[in-house]
């Protein structure tokens, strides 16, 4: 059979070939320069890249249509996405650069990575085609498999590693399997099709439902992949040992942006491919959701290690972003977007203020070691305070504003039950939000810490850009919320 | 040639795969046995794009992929374990403790 | 809602949990459960195992490990350079010039290990 | 109607005073609490120029402002205040600079704790003010947080369960109503809003207003509290500093039967109508229940904290008969059991700054050594369990008169509650201030200090002032409370009472 040559548009995956290229470039420049003292010129060359990346995206915004033969798609969705994870990226990087110095541990590979990641997660928001897919998640995992293992004195870390790479090829395994399946039911592994090929969808409807029970199946596991990847219960086993094991910026790195890059597939995948088939999926999501709220929020109650603690809630904030996901309307998903985009602000924020905190060797995280830290550290202390609200969803910042949204686009669809039983699981997530207001308030510091920690000055205003943000979303995210809206509107097919 | 062939075929190496993450606990044979799951969806795609008439090639390509990007989790996974390795100063690193869930 | 269509799901995990638990089961009855010297030390390639290594000695070089796995990953990115071959006639200028920037991500990476002194034998 | 809005300024006021407290280096204390002073006596003077400007005779919202937030979401800045609110947006502006005052004795990390006073002060305010359901929650939510840090940082022995007890209560019963505000915001016909005035108009089935006032009334019941959602009061209220049960006993416990007042039933009247003998059921049990425990607590502070309920249960009675008397006497009541409660625990926190005991148990003789402390006290129980010619007869007098015209038998346990408060309040002040003196520290209990004398004097005025002449209050609170009345009674009217037009100040 002749082969087409495929016409060439990079519009789509300009923001990923932007990090990639500067990645490769920071590593052998890194390579090539060998041990310097100072290396400010890596995380200077990170920060541009991502602000390529945040320009491509913007330039992309706008247009829907497919490309690389329908492989990738453009539209406002993929360019939300991918500059919100930019954003990320970029606390991240500085964050980092902070955390490495302290450690001593300056490494290119560290931004690196990070930026790899980043192309990854990307990738997956503009994923079109189950392929891409996977090679986007295969991407961003194994970056945040070493990632994780980067606290190089510690064996801790690379055991939590160790684990998260495990779990992670075994889910991967699975996702893979679905969409072998996909593949035998309905011969395309492609989300829209169009003059390139028959999309899952379409091929389907032409098939008939024959073989529908193989299609579910298949759907099964493609959320089993991914719901691995947002942590959601009971695929989360690795969630509380990778986030207590990485490094504090990584943690932080990988709550945001992992789970905003899975769930950009999964609204893709479910809300705009499956949306003729929601009824089918609904049942199993809702379960999932469910779950996961509830697991969530509970256990989290026991924890004594802050990082274990945030954990948990992340998982529970999974759940509350999959109610939004479970609407399947648009203010579902332009609100899952939203609060995907303010709960990555918020929890970067408050690993900023955890690794600050956390000293050298990164190891005092344990609830014991914030014992009256608003007296000894007022404005780190009510930093954090105000990013555990929010995670709470106290008004005011921008966790509410997100709830809202999300739980309010349940109850539009009539789950309003759903929005009861989140409603339920935050006050008992408030719970242990409160727990480290106590701690933090109410305890008397025991012992003077030898050295006191310092925030350098990229972390300050990290945590500073964070708490500016959670503040303005919660009093007036008008424009945000406007614009996630429009990036639905722009959803290819959506 | 039947295409069940093929697929019961995988369906075996996969669940073998399975088997063997679940029953190990040393970390390079959970490794090899993912190897397997993901060899046994490659048999899988690779029938389906010979087999189906509806389907192209695809399969095949994919397959590549996923062959490619394997080796690159068996480097990660290799790596992680060296590291462990001449951290841990017990010999046997695959006991990690993380393991037991 | 069509919960019936889940059943395959269910099927899968079963047969996969009872894949494992009668193998191991099978395993646990039909081997014979006799260990010699040979059986339990370790096989490194007809090298002598040292005797009682101590605690944190190594068994044998990680820079095994190390080579392998590099070889592996340039190994394997070669095998995109089959369809490419096969494809040669068709493809035409457009997938040299893809070939090329492929390649060039490959050195880019070589030189990257190669300065990183991964493939120095003895430090 | 006055220029400039008055009612935004004082309900910010206190949160810019923040900042101002936040420049005060921390170990200055007394710079600290002279500063707070300042922002809440100026805040207490512009208030007075609501008081100015607001015009008698109409059921309407005055003095507000109306400003578009987010309106994306038909989210308003909308504030305004009528007769029911104006009252207790007074009484917070009046009772703040006092229990800054009450606050004097604190030393230790007096920074924060003005801080959160003052961002107390704001978010009590604004839930009196707003017309908007969501800025509504916004503060009923953000009052929460200071009042949390206050009972648990500067809180007694057993202050963090108190704390914790006291902010998941609220927070389940206000996220039940979140989730009804978001239901009612979807069923509204028109443009999505939160507008409150608009949604009065909203057309609901009678199951699903029922629905809906529970989850609303889930929220109110625990700040009000109703019996038996009561129990997170007696801990926060006994473990809470000086300062922090002036404000929980005057203003918080208010949130509670206001939020009633404005939205449950305005905005459900059916289902209000309904649910009237269930509501008025809990609130007699309130009433009995409350002053009958009262009797037997052994720790003063409980003693008042239990004497809250029995109060409040009056005010959600006099709410729900559903007679003009009923209501306005329970408004009057709102404000009067500001007064005196908030005077108790002034009264016996300073007693406390002398002896550092709660027991009851451990005064006795008390008068003797300090008189006048003595006489003000008994003062201030005498209004508190409603003496002709002080405050508190007035409020209770028209509940139990409302209710006597439509039902006549509620009277009579009602009436009950009112003997066992003599008692208990007597009996408390007879073992605190007279009888033997079993404990010599009490021989050397100085007197009220001149600034005491400040802080109570103005509370005793009204106190007797009310009693005398309550006309000036009645007159503003009766329009208003004539509207809701009519809402309870039948739902014609609702559409008429639906139309104000507090959005054009």
């Amino acid at each position: 059979m002749p082969l087409d040559i495929p016409a060439v548009r990079l519009t789509g995956i300009a923001p990923e070939i932007a990090l990639c290229a500067t990645a490769l470039l920071l590593l052998v420049i890194d390579a090539v320069l060998g041990e310097r003292r100072n290396r400010w010129y890596l995380p200077a060359l990170a920060s541009i890249g991502l602000g390529l990346s945040i320009y491509f995206a913007t330039e992309a915004w706008g247009t829907t249509r497919l490309e690389l033969s329908g492989m990738v798609a453009v539209d406002g969705f993929a360019s939300f996405v991918k500059i919100t994870l930019a954003v990320f990226g970029l606390l991240t990087v500085w964050l980092g650069r902070d955390f490495l110095v302290r450690e001593r541990a300056e490494e290119g590979e560290f931004y690196g990575l990070v930026l790899f990641a980043v192309a990854g997660m990307m990738l997956m928001a503009g994923a079109a085609d189950l392929i891409v897919v996977f090679l986007a998640l295969e991407t961003f995992s194994l970056a945040l498999y070493v990632l994780v293992g980067f606290r190089r004195r510690s064996l801790l870390s690379q055991e939590s590693s160790m684990k998260y790479f495990l779990l992670g090829s075994f889910s991967t395994a699975f996702f893979l399997l679905g969409i072998a399946f996909v593949y035998g039911a309905v011969g395309s592994t492609n989300l829209y099709g169009g003059e390139d090929g028959p999309g899952i969808v379409s091929s389907f409807m032409a098939t008939g439902a024959s073989d529908v029970g193989l299609l579910i199946l298949a759907m099964g596991l493609l959320i089993v992949g991914l719901g691995f990847k947002v942590a959601a219960v009971p695929f989360h086993m690795w969630t509380p040992d990778a986030y207590q094991g990485a490094p504090s910026p990584v943690t932080g790195f990988m709550a945001a942006g992992s789970k905003i890059a899975g769930f950009a597939a999964l609204l893709r995948l479910l809300d705009v491919t499956l949306y003729p088939l929601r009824e089918d999926w609904r049942p199993l999501v809702i379960g999932v959701a469910v779950l996961t709220m509830v697991v969530g929020s509970v256990l989290a109650v026991v924890q004594e290690d802050v990082k274990r603690l945030l954990a948990y809630s992340s998982i529970a904030h999974a759940g509350f972003v999959f109610t939004g996901l479970i609407a399947a309307n648009d203010r579902g998903v332009s609100g899952s977007l939203f609060y995907l985009a303010t709960y990555g602000i918020t929890v970067l924020g408050a690993f900023a203020v955890v690794a600050v905190l956390s000293g050298r060797d990164d190891e005092k995280v344990t609830l014991r070691d914030y014992r009256g830290l608003f007296y000894d550290r007022p404005l780190l202390a009510g930093a954090l305070t105000l990013f555990l609200l929010s995670l709470a969803g106290v008004p005011v910042t921008s966790g509410f504003v997100a709830k809202l949204v999300v739980f309010g686009a349940a109850i539009q669809e009539g789950y309003w039950w759903l929005a009861v039983v989140g409603m339920v699981t935050s006050a008992i997530a408030a719970f242990f939000y409160l727990k480290v207001l106590v701690v933090m308030y109410m305890q008397e510091k025991e012992t003077e810490d030898a050295e006191r920690v310092r925030s350098g000055p990229l972390s300050t205003g990290v945590i500073g850009l964070a708490a500016l943000a959670t503040i303005v979303l919660g009093l007036y995210w008008g424009p945000l919320i406007d614009v996630a809206e429009r990036a639905t509107l722009f959803f290819a097919g959506g | 040639m039947p295409i069940s062939y093929f697929l019961v075929l995988s369906a075996l190496l996969f669940s073998i795969g399975v088997y063997g993450v679940l029953a190990r606990r040393h970390a390079v044979l959970v490794l090899l046995s993912i190897e397997l799951m993901l060899n046994a969806v490659n048999i899988n795609l690779v029938a389906f794009s010979a087999l189906l008439e509806k389907a192209g090639l695809d399969g095949q390509v994919f397959a590549l992929f996923v062959i490619a990007v394997a080796a690159a989790e068996v480097g990660v996974g290799l790596a992680i374990v060296i590291l462990i390795y001449r951290n841990s100063q017990d010999t046997d690193v695959g006991e990690l403790s993380l393991m037991k869930w | 809602m069509s919960l019936p269509a889940y059943l395959p799901v269910l099927f899968l995990v079963i047969l996969s949990t009872l894949f494992a638990a009668g193998s191991m089961f099978v395993a646990s009855k039909l081997s014979p459960a006799k260990w010699t010297a040979a059986k339990v030390e370790p096989y490194e390639c007809g090298i002598e195992p040292q005797e009682g290594g101590v605690p944190g000695g190594e068994r044998f070089p990680v820079k095994f490990y190390l080579l392998a796995m590099l070889f592996i990953i340039f190994d394997i990115e070669t095998v995109f350079l089959y369809p490419w071959a096969v494809a040669y006639d068709e493809l035409k200028v457009f997938g040299l010039i893809e070939m090329l920037v492929f390649v060039a991500i490959l050195v880019a990476a070589y030189v990257y290990v190669w300065r990183k002194g991964a493939l120095e034998w003895a430090e | 109607m006055s220029e400039w809005p008055f009612l935004d300024i004082v309900v910010f006021l206190p949160l810019a005073g923040t900042l101002l407290i936040g420049l005060i280096p921390r170990a200055r204390v007394g710079a600290l609490r002279i500063g707070a002073l300042a922002v809440t006596v100026v805040t207490f003077l512009l208030s007075l120029g609501i008081l100015m400007n607001f015009d008698t005779g109409t059921a309407d919202f005055q003095l507000g402002t109306s400003v578009e937030w987010i309106p994306e979401w038909g989210i308003s800045y909308i504030t305004g205040v009528d007769g029911v609110s104006l009252w207790m947006v007074m009484l917070t502006t009046f009772l703040m600079p006092l229990s800054v005052l009450a606050s004097w004795s604190v030393e230790r990390r007096a920074k924060p704790y003005f801080i959160f006073l003052l961002t107390l002060e704001t978010g009590l305010l604004g839930v009196f003010v707003s017309l908007d359901l969501f800025l509504f929650y916004v503060f009923w939510e953000a009052s929460l947080v200071p009042m949390y840090l206050l009972i648990g940082i500067w809180g007694y022995r057993n202050r963090v369960y108190a704390a914790m007890k006291f902010f998941l209560f609220t927070l389940v019963g206000s996220l039940l109503m979140l989730v009804a505000i978001l239901f009612l915001y979807f069923s509204f016909p028109g443009s999505p809003t939160f507008n409150y005035q608009e949604l009065l108009g909203t057309p609901l089935s009678l199951g699903t207003q029922r629905l809906l006032f529970l989850g609303f009334f889930a929220s109110f019941a625990v700040k009000v509290p109703l019996v038996p959602l009561h129990t997170w009061l007696p801990d926060a209220h006994t473990e809470a500093p000086t300062a922090g049960s002036v404000m929980l006993a005057a203003v918080l416990l208010k949130l509670g039967a206001y939020g009633l007042i404005r939205f449950a039933i305005p905005l459900f009247p059916d289902a209000a109508r309904e649910l009237v003998p269930l509501v008025m059921t809990l609130a007699i049990i309130g009433i009995v229940y409350g002053a009958a425990v009262a009797i037997v607590q052994r720790d003063m502070k409980r003693l008042i904290a239990y004497s809250s309920i029995a109060h409040l249960g009056f005010i959600v009675l006099g709410v729900f008969v559903g007679s003009i008397q009923g209501m306005s006497g329970g408004i009057l009541q709102m404000l009067n059991h500001g007064l005196s409660t908030g005077a108790l625990f002034m009264l016996f926190g300073a007693l406390y700054e002398r002896r550092h005991t709660r027991r009851i148990a451990d005064y006795g003789g008390v008068a003797r050594s300090a008189p006048v402390l003595a006489g003000v006290f008994l003062f201030v129980a005498l209004s508190s369990l409603g003496l002709p010619g002080l405050n508190g007869f007035v409020g209770e007098f028209l509940v139990l008169l409302g209710t006597f015209f439509r039902y006549r038998w509620w009277v009579v346990p009602a009436a009950f509650g009112i003997i066992l408060a003599a008692i208990y309040l007597l009996w408390a002040y007879k073992r605190v201030f007279h009888g033997p003196i079993t404990n010599d520290a009490n021989l050397r209990i100085p007197d009220l200090r001149p600034r005491e004398m400040v802080m109570l004097a103005p509370i005793l005025v009204l106190i007797a002032f009310i009693g005398v002449y309550p006309k000036p209050f009645l007159d503003r609170i009766e329009p208003s409370a004539q509207k809701v009345v009519d809402q309870l009674r039948d739902s014609s009217a609702l559409p008429e009472a639906a139309v104000g037009d507090a959005d054009a100040p």
